[in-house]
Protein backbone atom coordinates (compact mmCIF):
# COMPACT_ATOMS: atom_id res chain seq x y z
CA UNK A 1 0.00 0.00 0.00
CA UNK A 2 0.93 3.51 -0.56
CA UNK A 3 -0.14 6.64 0.47
CA UNK A 4 0.38 10.17 0.10
CA UNK A 5 -0.40 12.66 2.47
CA UNK A 6 0.20 15.97 4.28
CA UNK A 7 -0.77 14.10 7.75
CA UNK A 8 1.21 12.93 10.59
CA UNK A 9 1.54 9.05 10.52
CA UNK A 10 1.66 6.68 13.31
CA UNK A 11 4.27 4.21 13.37
CA UNK A 12 2.77 1.44 15.52
CA UNK A 13 -0.39 1.77 14.36
CA UNK A 14 0.48 1.03 11.07
CA UNK A 15 2.43 -1.48 12.08
CA UNK A 16 -0.38 -3.07 13.48
CA UNK A 17 -2.85 -2.34 10.80
CA UNK A 18 -0.42 -4.21 8.53
CA UNK A 19 0.51 -7.26 11.13
CA UNK A 20 -2.00 -7.62 13.92
CA UNK A 21 -4.34 -10.91 13.72
CA UNK A 22 -1.07 -12.16 11.42
CA UNK A 23 0.79 -15.61 12.48
CA UNK A 24 2.66 -16.10 9.35
CA UNK A 25 4.97 -12.91 9.54
CA UNK A 26 8.15 -13.50 11.10
CA UNK A 27 9.67 -10.18 10.68
CA UNK A 28 8.73 -6.57 10.27
CA UNK A 29 11.13 -3.71 9.43
CA UNK A 30 10.25 -0.01 9.74
CA UNK A 31 12.08 2.89 7.91
CA UNK A 32 10.86 6.56 9.62
CA UNK A 33 12.73 9.52 7.67
CA UNK A 34 12.43 12.70 9.94
CA UNK A 35 12.91 16.64 9.36
CA UNK A 36 16.96 17.47 11.35
CA UNK A 37 17.10 20.61 12.50
CA UNK A 38 21.10 20.61 11.27
CA UNK A 39 22.25 22.15 14.47
CA UNK A 40 19.94 25.04 13.80
CA UNK A 41 20.56 25.60 10.02
CA UNK A 42 16.93 24.06 9.24
CA UNK A 43 13.89 25.88 11.12
CA UNK A 44 11.23 24.02 8.66
CA UNK A 45 11.08 21.93 5.76
CA UNK A 46 8.58 21.87 2.58
CA UNK A 47 7.96 19.23 0.54
CA UNK A 48 7.14 19.62 -3.29
CA UNK A 49 5.87 16.75 -4.91
CA UNK A 50 4.29 15.94 -8.19
CA UNK A 51 0.43 14.11 -8.04
CA UNK A 52 -0.37 11.01 -9.74
CA UNK A 53 3.66 10.72 -11.16
CA UNK A 54 4.22 10.05 -6.95
CA UNK A 55 1.56 7.88 -6.68
CA UNK A 56 2.52 5.84 -9.98
CA UNK A 57 6.32 5.72 -8.84
CA UNK A 58 5.55 4.50 -5.36
CA UNK A 59 3.47 2.11 -6.63
CA UNK A 60 6.14 0.95 -9.35
CA UNK A 61 8.74 0.66 -6.52
CA UNK A 62 6.49 -1.50 -4.15
CA UNK A 63 5.31 -3.94 -7.26
CA UNK A 64 9.24 -3.93 -7.74
CA UNK A 65 9.91 -4.90 -4.25
CA UNK A 66 7.31 -7.43 -4.06
CA UNK A 67 8.35 -8.89 -7.64
CA UNK A 68 11.78 -9.35 -5.70
CA UNK A 69 11.18 -10.49 -2.17
CA UNK A 70 8.39 -13.04 -0.77
CA UNK A 71 6.64 -9.90 1.18
CA UNK A 72 3.78 -10.74 3.37
CA UNK A 73 2.93 -6.70 3.38
CA UNK A 74 4.22 -3.45 2.66
CA UNK A 75 3.83 0.17 3.18
CA UNK A 76 4.89 3.43 2.05
CA UNK A 77 3.57 6.89 3.49
CA UNK A 78 5.31 10.22 2.06
CA UNK A 79 3.79 13.35 3.51
CA UNK A 80 4.28 16.60 1.78
CA UNK A 81 3.57 20.44 2.83
CA UNK A 82 5.43 21.78 5.36
CA UNK A 83 7.04 19.98 8.00
CA UNK A 84 9.22 21.10 11.08
CA UNK A 85 12.37 19.93 12.53
CA UNK A 86 11.57 16.42 14.54
CA UNK A 87 8.49 15.61 12.36
CA UNK A 88 8.10 12.92 10.11
CA UNK A 89 9.10 12.84 6.80
CA UNK A 90 8.42 8.90 5.97
CA UNK A 91 7.41 5.52 6.72
CA UNK A 92 8.47 2.25 5.27
CA UNK A 93 6.97 -0.85 6.24
CA UNK A 94 8.04 -4.18 5.16
CA UNK A 95 7.41 -7.62 6.44
CA UNK A 96 8.25 -11.42 5.61
CA UNK A 97 8.89 -14.75 7.41
CA UNK A 98 12.74 -13.62 7.19
CA UNK A 99 14.69 -11.07 8.26
CA UNK A 100 17.22 -11.13 5.38
CA UNK A 101 13.96 -9.86 2.55
CA UNK A 102 12.30 -7.08 4.88
CA UNK A 103 15.71 -5.75 5.59
CA UNK A 104 16.24 -5.44 1.99
CA UNK A 105 12.87 -4.46 0.63
CA UNK A 106 13.02 -1.68 3.37
CA UNK A 107 16.24 -0.41 2.11
CA UNK A 108 15.30 -1.01 -1.62
CA UNK A 109 12.12 1.07 -1.04
CA UNK A 110 14.56 3.64 0.68
CA UNK A 111 17.28 4.13 -2.14
CA UNK A 112 14.46 4.03 -5.30
CA UNK A 113 12.18 6.51 -3.05
CA UNK A 114 15.40 8.74 -3.01
CA UNK A 115 16.25 8.40 -6.62
CA UNK A 116 13.39 7.66 -8.54
CA UNK A 117 9.99 9.68 -6.72
CA UNK A 118 9.26 13.11 -7.48
CA UNK A 119 9.53 14.72 -4.41
CA UNK A 120 11.83 17.93 -3.75
CA UNK A 121 12.84 19.66 -0.69
CA UNK A 122 13.20 23.21 -0.04
CA UNK A 123 14.70 23.95 3.63
CA UNK A 124 14.48 27.13 5.45
CA UNK A 125 16.50 28.64 8.05
CA UNK A 126 18.11 32.02 9.47
CA UNK A 127 19.99 32.34 5.77
CA UNK A 128 17.10 31.81 4.09
CA UNK A 129 15.53 29.23 1.98
CA UNK A 130 16.86 26.94 -0.57
CA UNK A 131 16.56 23.62 -2.75
CA UNK A 132 17.85 20.53 -1.01
CA UNK A 133 20.23 19.01 -3.84
CA UNK A 134 20.70 15.44 -4.75
CA UNK A 135 23.38 13.42 -3.40
CA UNK A 136 25.43 11.54 -5.23
CA UNK A 137 25.58 8.88 -3.00
CA UNK A 138 21.91 8.12 -3.31
CA UNK A 139 22.12 6.88 -6.62
CA UNK A 140 25.15 4.60 -6.05
CA UNK A 141 22.92 3.51 -3.30
CA UNK A 142 19.98 2.68 -5.76
CA UNK A 143 22.26 1.41 -8.09
CA UNK A 144 23.60 -1.73 -6.19
CA UNK A 145 19.84 -3.17 -6.75
CA UNK A 146 20.47 -3.59 -10.20
CA UNK A 147 23.74 -5.89 -9.89
CA UNK A 148 21.69 -8.86 -8.85
CA UNK A 149 21.55 -8.88 -5.47
CA UNK A 150 18.98 -10.64 -3.47
CA UNK A 151 17.45 -12.10 -0.81
CA UNK A 152 19.34 -15.29 -1.22
CA UNK A 153 22.88 -13.04 -1.08
CA UNK B 1 0.25 19.20 -24.81
CA UNK B 2 0.32 20.50 -21.91
CA UNK B 3 3.74 21.57 -19.70
CA UNK B 4 4.70 20.76 -15.95
CA UNK B 5 7.47 22.68 -13.35
CA UNK B 6 8.39 21.66 -10.76
CA UNK B 7 10.87 23.18 -7.74
CA UNK B 8 13.85 25.42 -9.03
CA UNK B 9 12.37 25.17 -12.30
CA UNK B 10 9.27 26.17 -11.58
CA UNK B 11 10.50 29.30 -9.93
CA UNK B 12 13.00 30.16 -12.92
CA UNK B 13 10.52 30.06 -15.67
CA UNK B 14 7.57 31.59 -13.21
CA UNK B 15 5.26 29.25 -14.77
CA UNK B 16 3.87 26.05 -13.08
CA UNK B 17 1.76 24.80 -16.03
CA UNK B 18 1.20 25.85 -19.14
CA UNK B 19 -0.76 24.41 -22.88
CA UNK B 20 1.86 24.59 -25.57
CA UNK B 21 1.44 23.92 -29.22
CA UNK B 22 4.90 22.23 -30.58
CA UNK B 23 6.70 23.39 -33.99
CA UNK B 24 7.04 20.42 -35.58
CA UNK B 25 10.45 19.89 -35.83
CA UNK B 26 10.31 19.11 -32.08
CA UNK B 27 10.39 15.39 -32.06
CA UNK B 28 12.56 14.67 -28.74
CA UNK B 29 12.81 16.12 -25.24
CA UNK B 30 16.23 17.53 -25.84
CA UNK B 31 14.21 19.16 -29.09
CA UNK B 32 11.79 20.32 -26.79
CA UNK B 33 14.27 22.46 -24.00
CA UNK B 34 16.22 23.85 -26.72
CA UNK B 35 12.81 25.74 -27.99
CA UNK B 36 11.65 26.30 -24.60
CA UNK B 37 15.08 28.22 -24.45
CA UNK B 38 14.06 30.32 -26.89
CA UNK B 39 10.67 31.34 -25.51
CA UNK B 40 12.58 34.25 -23.05
CA UNK B 41 15.09 34.71 -20.43
CA UNK B 42 13.45 33.23 -17.65
CA UNK B 43 13.69 30.01 -19.78
CA UNK B 44 16.57 30.16 -20.78
CA UNK B 45 18.01 30.70 -17.56
CA UNK B 46 15.90 27.60 -16.01
CA UNK B 47 17.29 25.41 -18.98
CA UNK B 48 20.85 26.93 -18.92
CA UNK B 49 22.18 23.90 -16.91
CA UNK B 50 19.93 21.30 -19.38
CA UNK B 51 21.76 18.07 -18.54
CA UNK B 52 20.78 18.23 -14.64
CA UNK B 53 17.44 18.47 -15.18
CA UNK B 54 15.22 15.32 -15.15
CA UNK B 55 11.95 14.55 -17.58
CA UNK B 56 8.77 12.50 -17.05
CA UNK B 57 6.52 11.74 -20.21
CA UNK B 58 2.95 10.96 -19.04
CA UNK B 59 4.45 10.76 -15.32
CA UNK B 60 7.42 8.43 -16.65
CA UNK B 61 10.82 9.35 -15.89
CA UNK B 62 12.38 9.24 -19.48
CA UNK B 63 16.12 10.38 -20.84
CA UNK B 64 16.78 13.23 -23.08
CA UNK B 65 16.64 11.48 -26.15
CA UNK B 66 13.55 10.61 -25.74
CA UNK B 67 10.80 10.84 -28.73
CA UNK B 68 8.00 13.43 -27.57
CA UNK B 69 5.30 11.07 -29.76
CA UNK B 70 1.60 11.41 -28.58
CA UNK B 71 2.70 12.57 -25.15
CA UNK B 72 -0.37 14.22 -23.71
CA UNK B 73 2.03 15.81 -20.19
CA UNK B 74 5.72 16.53 -20.00
CA UNK B 75 7.10 17.34 -16.55
CA UNK B 76 10.78 18.89 -16.06
CA UNK B 77 12.20 19.22 -12.74
CA UNK B 78 15.37 18.97 -10.73
CA UNK B 79 16.59 15.53 -9.76
CA UNK B 80 14.27 14.36 -6.55
CA UNK B 81 14.71 15.15 -2.85
CA UNK B 82 12.69 12.99 -1.00
CA UNK B 83 12.57 10.37 1.31
CA UNK C 1 19.54 0.60 26.60
CA UNK C 2 18.47 -3.02 26.55
CA UNK C 3 15.77 -4.88 27.93
CA UNK C 4 14.87 -8.70 28.64
CA UNK C 5 11.52 -9.09 30.10
CA UNK C 6 8.21 -11.50 29.51
CA UNK C 7 5.75 -8.59 28.96
CA UNK C 8 5.20 -7.85 25.56
CA UNK C 9 6.30 -4.50 24.25
CA UNK C 10 4.74 -1.85 22.14
CA UNK C 11 6.66 -0.73 19.23
CA UNK C 12 4.96 3.10 18.92
CA UNK C 13 6.02 3.67 22.53
CA UNK C 14 9.46 2.55 22.32
CA UNK C 15 10.44 5.13 19.21
CA UNK C 16 8.69 7.65 20.83
CA UNK C 17 10.57 7.13 24.16
CA UNK C 18 13.91 7.44 21.93
CA UNK C 19 12.83 10.09 19.56
CA UNK C 20 10.52 12.46 20.75
CA UNK C 21 11.46 16.09 21.21
CA UNK C 22 14.66 15.27 19.69
CA UNK C 23 15.61 17.50 16.18
CA UNK C 24 18.68 15.81 15.42
CA UNK C 25 17.63 12.43 14.19
CA UNK C 26 17.21 11.63 10.56
CA UNK C 27 16.43 7.68 10.16
CA UNK C 28 14.73 5.70 12.63
CA UNK C 29 15.06 1.86 11.88
CA UNK C 30 12.75 -0.67 13.60
CA UNK C 31 13.24 -4.36 13.47
CA UNK C 32 10.27 -6.84 14.97
CA UNK C 33 10.78 -10.46 15.18
CA UNK C 34 7.73 -12.72 15.63
CA UNK C 35 6.43 -16.16 16.33
CA UNK C 36 5.19 -17.65 13.07
CA UNK C 37 2.76 -20.60 13.48
CA UNK C 38 4.26 -22.15 10.24
CA UNK C 39 1.65 -23.29 8.73
CA UNK C 40 0.27 -24.73 11.79
CA UNK C 41 2.95 -26.62 12.66
CA UNK C 42 3.88 -24.36 15.93
CA UNK C 43 1.27 -23.57 18.23
CA UNK C 44 3.21 -22.36 20.89
CA UNK C 45 7.29 -21.04 21.70
CA UNK C 46 9.12 -20.89 24.37
CA UNK C 47 12.12 -18.87 25.25
CA UNK C 48 14.59 -20.35 27.81
CA UNK C 49 17.82 -17.59 28.19
CA UNK C 50 20.81 -17.31 30.53
CA UNK C 51 20.11 -14.47 33.05
CA UNK C 52 23.06 -12.34 33.84
CA UNK C 53 25.13 -13.43 30.56
CA UNK C 54 22.40 -12.00 28.52
CA UNK C 55 21.85 -9.09 29.13
CA UNK C 56 26.27 -9.09 29.58
CA UNK C 57 26.06 -9.66 26.10
CA UNK C 58 23.28 -7.46 24.93
CA UNK C 59 25.13 -4.70 26.49
CA UNK C 60 28.14 -5.64 24.25
CA UNK C 61 26.35 -5.74 21.10
CA UNK C 62 25.05 -2.58 21.56
CA UNK C 63 28.33 -1.00 23.01
CA UNK C 64 30.15 -2.26 19.65
CA UNK C 65 27.21 -1.16 17.55
CA UNK C 66 28.08 2.43 18.84
CA UNK C 67 31.62 2.29 18.14
CA UNK C 68 30.81 1.42 15.01
CA UNK C 69 28.16 3.55 13.78
CA UNK C 70 26.99 7.31 14.80
CA UNK C 71 23.72 6.25 16.50
CA UNK C 72 21.52 9.02 17.85
CA UNK C 73 19.49 6.21 20.36
CA UNK C 74 19.42 2.52 20.00
CA UNK C 75 17.06 0.15 21.88
CA UNK C 76 16.94 -4.08 21.97
CA UNK C 77 13.94 -5.57 24.12
CA UNK C 78 13.73 -9.30 24.01
CA UNK C 79 11.13 -11.30 25.63
CA UNK C 80 11.49 -14.88 27.61
CA UNK C 81 9.01 -17.11 28.69
CA UNK C 82 6.06 -18.83 26.37
CA UNK C 83 4.80 -16.83 23.22
CA UNK C 84 1.67 -17.77 21.05
CA UNK C 85 1.92 -17.57 17.09
CA UNK C 86 1.68 -13.60 16.17
CA UNK C 87 3.68 -12.51 18.99
CA UNK C 88 6.11 -9.81 19.12
CA UNK C 89 9.61 -11.81 19.96
CA UNK C 90 12.51 -9.04 19.91
CA UNK C 91 12.54 -5.01 18.77
CA UNK C 92 15.61 -3.37 18.01
CA UNK C 93 15.40 0.33 17.32
CA UNK C 94 18.65 1.85 15.79
CA UNK C 95 18.65 6.22 15.33
CA UNK C 96 20.85 8.21 13.04
CA UNK C 97 20.72 11.09 11.17
CA UNK C 98 21.31 8.79 8.07
CA UNK C 99 19.61 5.73 7.15
CA UNK C 100 22.87 3.47 6.30
CA UNK C 101 24.34 3.60 9.42
CA UNK C 102 20.32 3.43 10.78
CA UNK C 103 19.78 0.14 8.75
CA UNK C 104 23.39 -1.25 8.96
CA UNK C 105 23.35 -0.91 12.78
CA UNK C 106 20.28 -2.61 12.82
CA UNK C 107 21.03 -5.86 11.35
CA UNK C 108 23.92 -5.99 13.34
CA UNK C 109 22.40 -6.10 15.89
CA UNK C 110 20.07 -9.20 14.53
CA UNK C 111 22.92 -11.02 13.33
CA UNK C 112 25.08 -11.22 16.60
CA UNK C 113 21.55 -11.57 18.78
CA UNK C 114 21.19 -14.46 16.42
CA UNK C 115 24.67 -15.85 17.30
CA UNK C 116 25.55 -14.72 20.78
CA UNK C 117 22.80 -13.58 22.64
CA UNK C 118 22.38 -16.50 25.07
CA UNK C 119 18.15 -17.42 24.03
CA UNK C 120 17.02 -20.43 23.09
CA UNK C 121 13.81 -21.53 21.40
CA UNK C 122 11.66 -24.27 21.55
CA UNK C 123 8.17 -24.42 19.61
CA UNK C 124 5.18 -27.15 20.28
CA UNK C 125 3.25 -28.05 17.59
CA UNK C 126 0.95 -30.99 17.15
CA UNK C 127 3.72 -33.30 17.08
CA UNK C 128 4.91 -32.46 20.11
CA UNK C 129 8.13 -29.98 20.65
CA UNK C 130 11.54 -29.83 19.88
CA UNK C 131 14.47 -27.04 20.26
CA UNK C 132 14.88 -25.15 17.76
CA UNK C 133 18.41 -26.14 15.71
CA UNK C 134 20.90 -22.88 14.71
CA UNK C 135 20.72 -21.92 11.17
CA UNK C 136 24.38 -21.89 9.73
CA UNK C 137 23.21 -18.59 7.71
CA UNK C 138 22.78 -16.68 11.04
CA UNK C 139 26.96 -18.01 11.34
CA UNK C 140 27.42 -16.49 8.06
CA UNK C 141 25.35 -13.12 8.02
CA UNK C 142 27.26 -12.10 11.40
CA UNK C 143 30.42 -13.28 9.95
CA UNK C 144 29.99 -10.59 7.28
CA UNK C 145 30.39 -7.69 10.21
CA UNK C 146 34.50 -8.89 10.69
CA UNK C 147 35.64 -7.83 6.72
CA UNK C 148 35.57 -4.31 7.67
CA UNK C 149 32.62 -3.40 5.89
CA UNK C 150 31.15 -0.83 7.68
CA UNK C 151 28.58 2.31 7.15
CA UNK C 152 30.40 4.41 4.59
CA UNK C 153 30.22 1.55 2.27
CA UNK D 1 32.77 -24.23 40.95
CA UNK D 2 29.29 -23.55 39.81
CA UNK D 3 28.24 -25.60 36.72
CA UNK D 4 25.07 -24.20 34.52
CA UNK D 5 23.34 -26.22 31.64
CA UNK D 6 20.71 -24.68 29.18
CA UNK D 7 18.17 -25.73 26.48
CA UNK D 8 18.67 -29.39 25.87
CA UNK D 9 21.70 -29.90 27.84
CA UNK D 10 19.82 -29.40 30.59
CA UNK D 11 17.19 -31.68 29.48
CA UNK D 12 19.83 -34.72 28.91
CA UNK D 13 21.81 -33.94 32.03
CA UNK D 14 19.08 -33.90 34.04
CA UNK D 15 20.34 -30.97 36.04
CA UNK D 16 20.12 -27.01 35.88
CA UNK D 17 22.61 -26.00 38.30
CA UNK D 18 25.23 -27.85 40.67
CA UNK D 19 28.53 -27.18 42.48
CA UNK D 20 31.31 -29.19 41.97
CA UNK D 21 34.73 -29.45 43.02
CA UNK D 22 37.51 -30.18 39.84
CA UNK D 23 40.18 -32.93 40.08
CA UNK D 24 43.78 -30.69 39.87
CA UNK D 25 44.10 -32.37 36.27
CA UNK D 26 41.30 -30.71 34.52
CA UNK D 27 42.80 -27.31 33.22
CA UNK D 28 41.08 -26.36 30.05
CA UNK D 29 37.26 -26.81 28.88
CA UNK D 30 37.48 -29.84 26.88
CA UNK D 31 39.00 -31.83 29.79
CA UNK D 32 35.88 -30.48 31.93
CA UNK D 33 33.85 -32.09 29.18
CA UNK D 34 35.65 -35.43 28.99
CA UNK D 35 35.85 -35.33 32.90
CA UNK D 36 31.58 -34.92 33.09
CA UNK D 37 31.43 -37.78 30.68
CA UNK D 38 32.73 -40.24 33.07
CA UNK D 39 29.98 -39.16 35.48
CA UNK D 40 27.26 -41.48 34.42
CA UNK D 41 25.44 -42.38 31.32
CA UNK D 42 23.34 -38.92 31.05
CA UNK D 43 26.31 -36.89 30.84
CA UNK D 44 27.99 -39.26 28.55
CA UNK D 45 24.66 -38.65 26.24
CA UNK D 46 24.55 -34.51 27.18
CA UNK D 47 28.31 -34.69 25.83
CA UNK D 48 28.53 -37.15 23.02
CA UNK D 49 28.86 -35.32 20.50
CA UNK D 50 31.01 -32.11 22.48
CA UNK D 51 31.61 -30.21 18.97
CA UNK D 52 28.44 -29.04 18.98
CA UNK D 53 28.38 -28.03 22.49
CA UNK D 54 29.09 -23.49 23.22
CA UNK D 55 30.85 -23.07 26.53
CA UNK D 56 30.65 -19.86 28.48
CA UNK D 57 33.33 -18.98 31.35
CA UNK D 58 31.78 -16.46 33.76
CA UNK D 59 29.25 -15.06 30.76
CA UNK D 60 31.43 -15.20 28.50
CA UNK D 61 31.62 -17.49 25.15
CA UNK D 62 35.08 -19.81 25.17
CA UNK D 63 36.62 -21.93 22.83
CA UNK D 64 37.15 -25.36 24.19
CA UNK D 65 40.98 -24.90 24.42
CA UNK D 66 40.00 -22.21 26.88
CA UNK D 67 41.71 -22.42 30.22
CA UNK D 68 39.29 -22.76 33.39
CA UNK D 69 42.07 -20.73 35.69
CA UNK D 70 40.02 -18.65 38.07
CA UNK D 71 36.66 -19.48 36.69
CA UNK D 72 33.50 -19.15 39.29
CA UNK D 73 30.35 -20.09 36.30
CA UNK D 74 30.88 -22.31 33.66
CA UNK D 75 27.82 -22.65 31.02
CA UNK D 76 26.97 -25.48 28.66
CA UNK D 77 24.38 -24.96 26.07
CA UNK D 78 23.68 -25.80 22.17
CA UNK D 79 24.20 -22.72 19.63
CA UNK D 80 21.80 -20.23 20.63
CA UNK D 81 18.64 -19.46 18.64
CA UNK D 82 16.93 -16.27 19.94
CA UNK D 83 16.67 -12.90 18.06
Amino acid sequence: MIRVQQENFDIGAEIAALTDGRTDIGAIVSFTGTVRDQHGAVTEMTLEHYPGMTEAELQRIEAQANSRWPLQASLIVHRTGALKPGDNIVLVLTASEHREAAFDAAQFFMDYLKTSAPFWKRETGPDGSKWVEAKAGDETAAGRWSTGKNAAE
Amino acid sequence: MRLLYFAWVKEKTGVAAEDVTLPESVATVAELIAWLKTRGPEFANAFDQAEVIRTAIDQAHVHQDAKIGEAREIAFFPPVTGG
